[in-house]
């Protein structure tokens, strides 16, 4: 039997596989490289880049939680400029689609990185409006739809690689922010981002995280993530690209089921640094077993009870 | 740095709560040195856990762990039993940088912190002393390993039950005193290590502390380790997993 | 040594011990009152209930997610004159406080009940605007303070006991609804509710709940839960329940320090249904340990970082 | 009904993914019924796992479970082994209401439905007629149980490399046309069920089913485990663990 094809086209960019280094989980790539080579993945969603570089908040930065856990890591990065010549050469030799996770605290900082982004070797560019680690910036670009599109609007203009705008799931409705900034031209949402969380200790009193709360990522909060991919590919034409919690192949090929194009795993790394390869054979397993072709076999084929309440 | 299934070939309880147990690792023996750690994969746990290589036994490929139960994760990890499975990431992090052997060096360890530098104090033979903390008698660990080594012990003891009575900064000031010392290499509780790092400083003595920091990914990629240093001029986040745990205790930002 | 005191007093109403079982966990306590004595948990919030009786939604109703769970039971219940004719004279006989959760599809049917239930032995009323499991009423009331705010108001006017709001976790801000019902007169607020989640069964292709979506419980939930009430907590004067994947006693304690005077468990009593009274014996255990006298000691007694972002 | 911790006596696997194990609960077998059910506390999964009671030993204070692997709680369970302990609730649900044991009773279960109907098929010695059906004959399970109670037992597989080729129907109805029976007993798949009861129903024969729900208390708490039944000329849910798992089948809304 011929293997089935696991590639997928976002946006114009063709990735191998659909699986996806989640960003602030795999770095620039380079600790992981020692492991296995980049290429076996989709892609790789760098840590989140602010123009000037950042210190991140003081440790401790995460907390572990049932199935999950808690960071405020803060987009510790070492700015623009120090990645486009310390750390992209490194990546472009690795034959995997590179996107570059952006964070700023203004819509002209977004700006600025997506300009300088697109005369660059990155193939797409994620839109971080849903960083719940910042006190500026992030999130509070995510929440409502007014500010979302507003930023997409400008970025939009400034960016011409490929956009991918990513949600924060501590919107109101995340399909309504999922529509405006399809509007205002995203090619794709990416979704989700932590939910927000804390933890204290019950000896000193203190709350675990130096920030108090933090974002809550892992297979824990898989349930609400693959809800949201859910709800949102039925109301998008863009690509979706699902990611909270993905540990397993069943988790991805659930995601794909509710209709994300390709899943991005964040947590299941640190666990199981192998766990996005074996997600990836895991896939192309569930194709051949089941006799598909492709992806497209299975994107967005569940078959809701009509009578749901979604 | 590789992941691999490791069986538990010995297992003894040293201590209340604490287990030495030593387990067959040949691929991460082939890289290991002393002051890496390794991090275990505890099931149904997100995070693995870091322990300190604090042994490494490069003719059977085993290396020693030694740990103490400290939450759910260490639980788990000390019931499991010889001939059991348990998986591990590593070597991870920077090793001891032990400079010249044949020059006297002094290890610092308090509580838990002693393991970690066991494994560096061997190829000092009698050059080094090591200066060793417990909160009792009772949960004295090591000595006779130390001192198989070679190294001159010196016990304290927060309540006098063992050796001398009181903190290792006592002991540390006098032996630095006395006799040349190259270098000191620490681990322990923070406040120890500031001490340690202090009292050096003064004297002009190098010295290396082992850091410890909440972690996920263990490889330097996640960035959750952080640990404050000073760096051309600047204070900035360095990782203990990726920068550390070793750090020159000069850089340190406490 | 004499043993703390851990009873509480919510709104005028005496507790033994700060431990509730949650609504819907519990049915109305017949069943578990077989294991143990009903007087041994601070309370009980018995299964949501409406004017008619309700037939909830079809099976499947329940799907295990990493540690926890979904559930889109759908307020199944026999309706309040069924209620009172049959099943309060048996809890009354109980000696424990009875909390009667209410749920409506309309302002009238929730001040119908109130007003119904304000003329029995139920000792307080907690009103359930954070359903997800239903269409109408429910969640819909819960996720904007108008509505929010709406419904209070009404119900107090109708509702001669202590009135508890039970608030969503699908609120863009629960402190926002938390000073919303606060300002129309609840006594105290109770959160959270369940977070809409979803699972897909890969071999058939189907939501695996009847209902496509349902409410995520259970420990996973806990970090987002503790962070809502200690946010909740610190910006109202009215007495805070706190619930939301509470399994230990540890996590008890970390609700207490965060701001909540009591907490409600759920879905641990599924796993085990001791699950409440080990966290009883460990709240009064932490107490004798740390030297405290009462539940004053610990109850918001969280230290924050105050450069932390919430 | 209680939680009890009981050790696993015995553990045979006695089909493809399929256990059978004796465990010793002394106080869950003191109010234990045929028909009835326990449920498994399995580690680290938020709910139980419902298990049929196949058989119970009074005198040794035993009851046996014979289960399949069907996902990650029941794989859990089968990977325990003997001495180990399982924490179980129950029993729970209401057993078998078995009527008059000296007149004629069929039992008709299918695959992993067989184990519920063992114990009820008990006290009917010769008087209990099998039909058990099975995917293949390397899935046939209790066959000798069966027929060590006194049964006479025809089984079906789907393949036809046991017994009769084809579904348990045929020879049910066979069954009912030649002889009298008073009470058909019936576990398995729902279509199964839907089928036997129908087949039932046309004859006038008074048929028992056992149904299965997913379920979060499994003791009438949550109401999770909603099962459709005719009640007083409505349609209500009521729920497997609690009013069940047996029902009238003529109260079942297919
Ligand atoms: C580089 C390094 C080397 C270490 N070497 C040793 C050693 O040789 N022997 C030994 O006994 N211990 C060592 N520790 C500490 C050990 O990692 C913790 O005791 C252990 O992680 C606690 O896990 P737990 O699940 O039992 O505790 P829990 O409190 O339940 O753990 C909750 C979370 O906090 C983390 N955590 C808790 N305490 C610490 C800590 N002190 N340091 C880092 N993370 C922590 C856990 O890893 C986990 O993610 C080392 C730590 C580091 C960072
Ligand atoms: C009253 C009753 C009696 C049963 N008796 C037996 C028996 O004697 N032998 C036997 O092998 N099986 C029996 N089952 C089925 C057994 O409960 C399931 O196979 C088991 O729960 C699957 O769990 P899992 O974790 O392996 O599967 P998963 O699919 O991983 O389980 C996920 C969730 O779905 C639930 N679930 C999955 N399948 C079923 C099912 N068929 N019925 C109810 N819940 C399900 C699980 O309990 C769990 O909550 C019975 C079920 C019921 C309701
Ligand atoms: C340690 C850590 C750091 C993260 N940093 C970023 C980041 O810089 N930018 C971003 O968009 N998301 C960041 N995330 C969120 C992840 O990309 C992802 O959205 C989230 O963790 C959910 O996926 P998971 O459950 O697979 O981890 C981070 C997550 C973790 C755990
Ligand atoms: C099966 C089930 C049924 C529930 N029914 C109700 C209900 O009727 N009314 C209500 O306010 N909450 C209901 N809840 C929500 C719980 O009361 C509680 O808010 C939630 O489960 C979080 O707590 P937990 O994690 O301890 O379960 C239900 C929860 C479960 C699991
Ligand atoms: S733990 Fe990930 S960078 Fe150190
Ligand atoms: S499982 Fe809770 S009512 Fe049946």
């Amino acid at each position: 039997m011929t293997k089935p094809d696991i590639s997928v086209n976002i946006a114009g960019v063709k990735l191998n596989n659909p699986v996806i280094a989640a960003s602030g989980s795999f770095g620039y790539g380079r600790e992981y490289a020692k492991l296995f080579e980049l290429k076996e993945l989709g892609g790789i969603s760098l840590k989140g880049m602010t123009l000037e570089g950042r210190n991140g908040n003081p440790p401790p930065r995460v907390a572990e939680t049932p199935s999950g856990m808690l960071n405020c890591v803060g987009l510790q990065n070492p700015g623009i400029d120090y990645f486009l010549e310390n750390e992209l050469p490194f990546l472009k030799k690795q034959e995997t689609v590179l996107i570059s996770n952006i964070a700023g605290n203004t819509i002209s900082d977004y700006c600025g990185l997506a300009e300088r982004l697109s005369e660059t070797d990155i193939d797409m560019i994620e839109l971080n409006i849903s960083c719940p680690n910042v006190k500026k910036g992030g999130a509070a670009f995510g929440t409502d739809c007014e500010s979302a599109a507003g930023v997409t609007r400008e970025v939009r203009r400034h960016c011409k690689k490929p956009l991918i705008v990513k949600l924060s799931p501590a919107a109101a409705d995340i399909t309504a922010i999922a529509q405006a900034v399809e509007a205002e031209g995203a090619d794709a949402v990416s979704l989700i981002n932590t939910l927000l969380g804390m933890r204290i200790d019950i000896k000193s009193r203190r709350p675990v995280l130096s920030n108090n709360a933090g974002g809550l990522s892992g297979a824990a909060i898989f349930p609400v993530a693959l809800r949201m991919v859910w709800q949102t590919a039925r109301r998008v034409k863009i690509p979706v690209i699902g990611m909270g919690g993905v540990t397993k192949w069943q988790d991805a090929i659930e995601m794909l089921l509710a209709g994300a194009c390709a899943v991005q795993v964040g947590t299941a790394t640190f666990g199981d640094p192998y766990a996005m390869i074996k997600i990836r054979d895991g896939i192309e397993n569930y194709l051949i077993e089941n006799n598909y072709e492709s992806l497209c076999d299975i994107v967005g084929k569940v078959i809701p009870n009509p009578n749901g309440i979604l | 740095m590789t992941v691999e299934d490791c069986v538990i070939i010995s297992k003894k309880n040293i201590a209340k709560g604490v287990f030495d147990i030593w387990v067959k690792c040949p691929q991460i023996v082939a890289e290991a040195k002393a002051g890496q750690f390794i991090d275990v994969k505890c099931d149904n746990f997100t995070l693995r856990r870091p322990i300190s290589i604090c042994d490494i036994d490069n003719k059977k490929g085993q290396i020693r762990l030694v740990f103490e139960i400290r939450g759910e994760g260490t639980d788990w990890l000390a019931a499991k039993n010889v001939g059991d499975c348990i998986d591990l990431l590593g070597p991870l992090g920077n090793g001891f940088f032990l400079g010249k052997t044949d020059k006297p060096a002094v290890f610092v360890g308090g509580g838990i912190g002693v393991p970690p530098l066991l494994a560096a104090s061997k190829p000092f033979g009698a050059n080094a002393t090591a200066i060793l903390g417990f909160r009792s008698a009772c949960a004295v660990i090591l000595k006779e390993d130390y001192e198989h080594n070679g190294a001159s012990v010196t016990i304290c003891t927060d309540d006098g039950t063992a050796g001398r009575h009181g903190l290792v900064t006592v002991p540390l000031e006098e032996r630095l005193d006395a006799q040349e010392c190259a270098v000191v290499f620490a681990c322990g509780p923070k406040q120890m290590l500031k001490a340690v790092a202090r009292i050096c400083d003064k004297r002009g003595v190098m010295c290396f502390v082992s850091m410890e920091e909440r972690m996920a990914c263990g490889v330097g990629a996640c960035l959750s380790c952080a640990c404050k240093v000073k760096y051309e001029g600047e204070e900035k986040y360095f990782h203990v997993c990726k920068n550390g745990p070793v750090f020159n205790a000069k850089t340190i930002v406490w």
